[in-house]
């Protein structure tokens, strides 16, 4: 789940890393209030999960409580992205001396987290050459410390006997104990601002994983989900939106990208990515079929191998979609069925007059057959 | 032979009293799996399908050779159940369970390595040795012994492109499911050295994803392999995925690309099929039958 | 440094370990007080550092506020094992359905720390079989986990499910919280008590590492040390009086020890151990005399055998305390000084008319002869 | 030959602008050490005695090989620049800093192993290898070479055997301080291992003290030595020390007194001199010297 910048920079203040004055509010006059509360030249930031928001105009530099009330009243009716703005950050506005980055994210090949540094931060991170960009593995079973941490601020150039080496020596550590602690997959700023003797923290991205939400219940978060990956996600299944005309469900990642990967060799076009995989039951499965339904695709592909899931549970999912559309099916269906308990779903499919497939190639050349007539 | 367990290998099965546990337990002693115990706190004195449960690893130990333990215990306590078998020095830990939070990954994976300890998964289909030893989840009617050895990330599309071998004769000497998550115990190279040094190995399959730079990797060994190897890599058709923030874009640098991977793979002198049903004509060709 | 039971106790219950009610008071009115607070019989428990507390008459068991208050005032003037009582713990009397026995202390052969557990707790527990007690290393990279604790709980033959397994589990894991967050070389419950359904720490026993002091600057300690031992600590060094007539000087444990053995085997009695190592410099060397010279002992012999040590350094003490007493020692002094600058150690001597030895044996039988003289 | 180190030994000083640090350095260059590198944050570029200062170990190894560490730095820092140490990969430790608290040591300790390298210390004198290298703060004069092992827990007491072994013309391939505190990276047999296998040393001294069980522990391997094994214990006129709770009664189980330990080495073999300066004529005739 991820975090709006004012979110994270809350989360960074409770750590006691340095952060701009200022708070998040949600109307013109509340923002005029912080603006007098700071009492000098403020930026006010949209709040949306958006890379893009500098070009999009979403960031405004009001000098005074009046004209951060105007900024607000602009930035708040703005879209970015698609995504409306629904609140925005009013803060101090920086002297910026120096921009730098810092992260902390995971590395799955190295099966550790990284801290990721630059002394070139700012928008153009992803562009500096090699040389530029520091990368530190966390050995896991040792943790955090120090000379961690000074090792980064050296690489950095920064002297680290001056008040900003300190300082970063400090927010090094912090970064990682937050990781930990809340279970982030990302941490970053960028920039990290020196400002005169400060180094603050002058945005934030914050990531939290979603397997980690069962012992994380007091952050907040954004849910940047569309309806339909919502549905999905409620279901605890994972489904991406696409453009194509044939809705797929199957069960694991892997296999659901096959299918997708099939079906567009053979000249279709699948309209979704659904993983249905990981035993989910009869009643889920009809719920993530209505899911499909819901696109209004021209039809219809379910591709199961049942290992953990069973085809049973699949087929009277199907059944029972059917029954509760009044006998029939919105669009046309194609199912190819094999695996655990088999020969039960492949009988119950039959009760309703489907025939599943053994193959997931003919299925896919079924499902293509009947999107195009 | 085959590769990290054979017919010999003494399981454990980790919160075998479960709705699901007990079912895959079932279904492995049906495949001829070796389950000498069960473990769920609490519980010990009882039988699951004729196997003994235990209150604890430790206890198991005490009364059981352990050769390899199958965690299906709910994603809180997966950690928890991890290093309490790696503690005991369990040699082998399968763990089946999804959604573990990463950073829990992260420390088996880096306990499991100073034990010296095999970690396959987390959100692994399991391991089975063909006709010898099944442990975890897949369906037992598709795994059955020969000379391919199989390594994936994913699960049922392994069953798909196992399915497949199987059903055009190509039984198989191991079939490794690394785990779907992030951080698992295992990358293909570890995988892949184990099948070159395996006698019963004579071709591989891998069955790869895009994201990450395993596959990249792996190529780099599979230059100095002797045995052949055949690879699929899922996701051709997938959309760019969401970034890491900037973090995300500085450690994959452009690699993860199923182009990236394909090529590397194939200037490494793997064969790859372009979709999963053209996998077993490729092995046929690499060992040389028609 | 260790602590007093109530010390403990109330370092348990901020970790959420259950402890008895009750508290600590220092006169019989709010023995009285606290009494009529728990409604019900009492336990007055003597605060000292003793193990002997209950043979010696230290613990009561009143039934009202008043026989509280008479309790409180019989042992609050008590004189235990050479200890003052000073101050009494009030808590409610339990009722003991079982007494078990658990401890983290330090194994410095497995350099790790290690849990004892045993079902078989109270004042009998060093004479219980091996059979009876659990032992449990901690791996300082793994942590303290769940497992651990359950197999802890199994071993001790209480079943898990129960309420009395559950809270072992919790406790265990705690303990550990306690000693790495606390720096505690020892966390003692004995007994650790069953009472119906609570499992209640009836008694504590916490040392803190004294090297851990710099950091654990918010936990009160008791100070059991003479007025020697605590003059020794204060200028950094370490001192155990003895019962002999020769006071002994020496840098380093190892030497002071061989030192002890030496006058020992040559038929002396030793007065102390006093290890003034690891470069301690000339003021401090002189006041650790004064130390010796408080012990009116028939001789001091100083064994020097400078490396961080320095000789000029140790013979400038001697100087200063010869100097600041009239050009004299209160007693004789014999000085073996050798090692680290030892040409200038020997000319200052020279200058107030000692001759040092060379060898520990030569300078530990003159001290003999002198003491004896 | 000798254990550990050698003439070849490249050595870095950790926190080599303090007073004790630099004054240490000077003594060790004196006796032949080759320090290639000092260590304090900060203070990188300038020169202490010649050698260079860095501002990391990192950045010291970037600039030279590294063999061994010798720790100067306050006991609140001394974890953090150990573990600096061995996570830059320097093989060999010597932690000089005394009052390290105790949890602070045994994590030191586990990390050492993990990463297979060797902790001296805490709060030791450190090792010589007579006439070859000198790491640590003992008086140069009294370490020679020679063919006389020596490992030991104490410093001075050290020295004081030293001094006497060297006054008797008995020369050292390696002395050892293992460190004084309770939790400390080696144990006596790990060194005596090292010293059977070391052709130069003939003969070894055991330095020991009352309390724990590290000198028994080591008789155990003493009988299986083909070298001999002379032993001084300090502490026979010491009163029984102050216990730690029962936890401590219950560890010891009433090992570590001075007559077990002599008991134990006894019957395993090692002479056992009565008092410090009993050392040289034991060695002496257990080399088949007058």
């Amino acid at each position: 789940m991820k975090m709006f910048e004012y979110m994270g920079k809350e989360l960074f203040a409770k750590y006691g890393l340095p952060v701009p004055k200022g708070r998040m509010v949600t109307n013109p006059e509340e923002a005029a209030k912080v603006a007098a509360e700071i009492g000098g030249p403020c930026v006010v930031k949209s709040q949306v999960l958006s890379g893009k928001r500098g070009k999009a105009g979403g960031i405004k530099f009001p000098n005074t409580p009046e004209e951060a009330k105007k900024a607000a009243e602009e930035v708040l009716g703005m879209t970015i992205q698609g995504l409306p703005v629904e609140c925005v950050l009013v803060e101090e506005k920086l002297k910026i001396d120096k921009e730098l980055y810092m992260s902390i994210t995971i590395d799955g090949s190295a099966k550790q987290a990284v801290m990721i540094a630059s002394a070139f931060g700012g928008m153009d991170i992803e562009e500096q050459p090699e040389e530029h960009i520091i990368k530190k593995h966390i050995d896991p079973e040792l943790g955090m410390h120090p000379f961690f941490a000074r090792d980064v601020v050296r690489r950095m150039g920064i002297p680290i006997r001056s008040p900003h080496g300190q300082e970063i020596v400090k927010i090094v550590q912090v970064l990682y104990k937050i990781c930990v602690e809340k279970d982030a997959e990302l941490v970053e700023i960028n920039p990290l601002v020196f400002s005169d003797d400060r180094v603050i923290a002058a945005d934030s991205k914050v990531t939290i994983d979603d397997d980690a939400l069962f012992r994380m219940k007091d952050l907040p978060f954004v849910d940047d989900k569309t309806p339909e990956e919502r549905a999905a996600k409620d279901l605890g299944l994972s489904f991406v939106g696409l453009d194509g005309d044939i809705a797929v469900m199957a069960n694991g990642a892997g296999i659901t990208m096959g299918t997708l990967d099939t079906l567009q060799a053979f000249g279709g076009t699948p309209a979704n990515f659904l993983d249905c995989g990981g035993g989910t039951g009869r009643e889920a499965t009809a719920k993530a079929l209505e899911i499909l339904f819901g696109l209004n695709p021209k039809a219809v592909f379910v591709n199961i191998f049942g290992g953990i899931t069973r085809c049973d549970d699949v087929a009277n999912a199907v059944a029972d979609v059917y029954k509760a559309r009044g006998n029939k099916f919105p669009v046309p269906m194609v199912i190819r069925l094999i695996g655990t308990n088999q020969d039960a779903g492949r009988a119950i499919l039959k009760e309703i007059g489907v025939e599943a497939y053994d193959f997931m190639e003919d299925g896919a050349r079924r499902a293509i057959e009947l999107s195009k007539a | 032979m085959a590769i990290i367990i054979d017919e010999n290998t003494n399981v454990l099965v980790m919160g075998i009293t479960g709705r699901q546990a007990s079912f895959h337990t079932k279904q492995m002693l049906a495949y001829g799996t070796k389950i000498v115990a069960g473990c769920t706190p609490g519980k010990g004195g009882v039988e699951v399908e004729g196997v003994p449960v235990y209150n604890s690893v430790r206890e198991a130990c005490e009364n059981h050779r352990i050769d390899a333990s199958v965690i299906f215990v709910p994603a809180p306590g997966t950690k928890d159940a991890a290093f309490e078998n790696l503690e005991a020095g369990v040699p082998v830990v399968v763990i089946v369970t999804e959604g573990v939070p990463v950073y829990d990954e992260i420390q088996i994976v880096a306990y499991a390595k100073r034990k010296g300890a095999i970690v396959l998964g987390p959100n692994t289909f399991g391991i089975v040795s063909g006709g010898k030893c099944k442990i975890g989840i897949p369906p037992n009617q598709y795994f059955v012994e020969g000379n391919v050895g199989v390594v994936a990330r994913s699960g049922t599309l392994t069953y798909e492109i196992t399915g497949n071998l199987t059903a055009n004769g190509l039984g198989q000497s191991t079939v490794v499911g690394m785990g779907g998550d992030r951080a698992v115990g295992l990358t293909f190279i570890d995988v892949l050295k184990m099948f070159e040094k395996d006698p019963q190995t004579k071709a591989v399959v891998l069955i790869g994803e895009i994201g990450g730079n395993n596959e990249e990797i792996a190529a780099e060994y599979i230059k100095e392999m002797t045995k052949p190897v055949v690879a699929f890599i899922a996701g051709k058709s997938a959309p760019p995925g969401k970034r890491m923030g900037h973090a995300g874009a500085i450690i994959e640098r452009g690699k993860g690309t199923y182009k990236g991977k394909v090529e590397a793979l194939t200037a490494a002198g793997a064969k790859v099929a372009p979709l999963p049903f053209d996998v077993p004509a490729l092995v046929k060709e690499a060992l040389g039958m028609k």
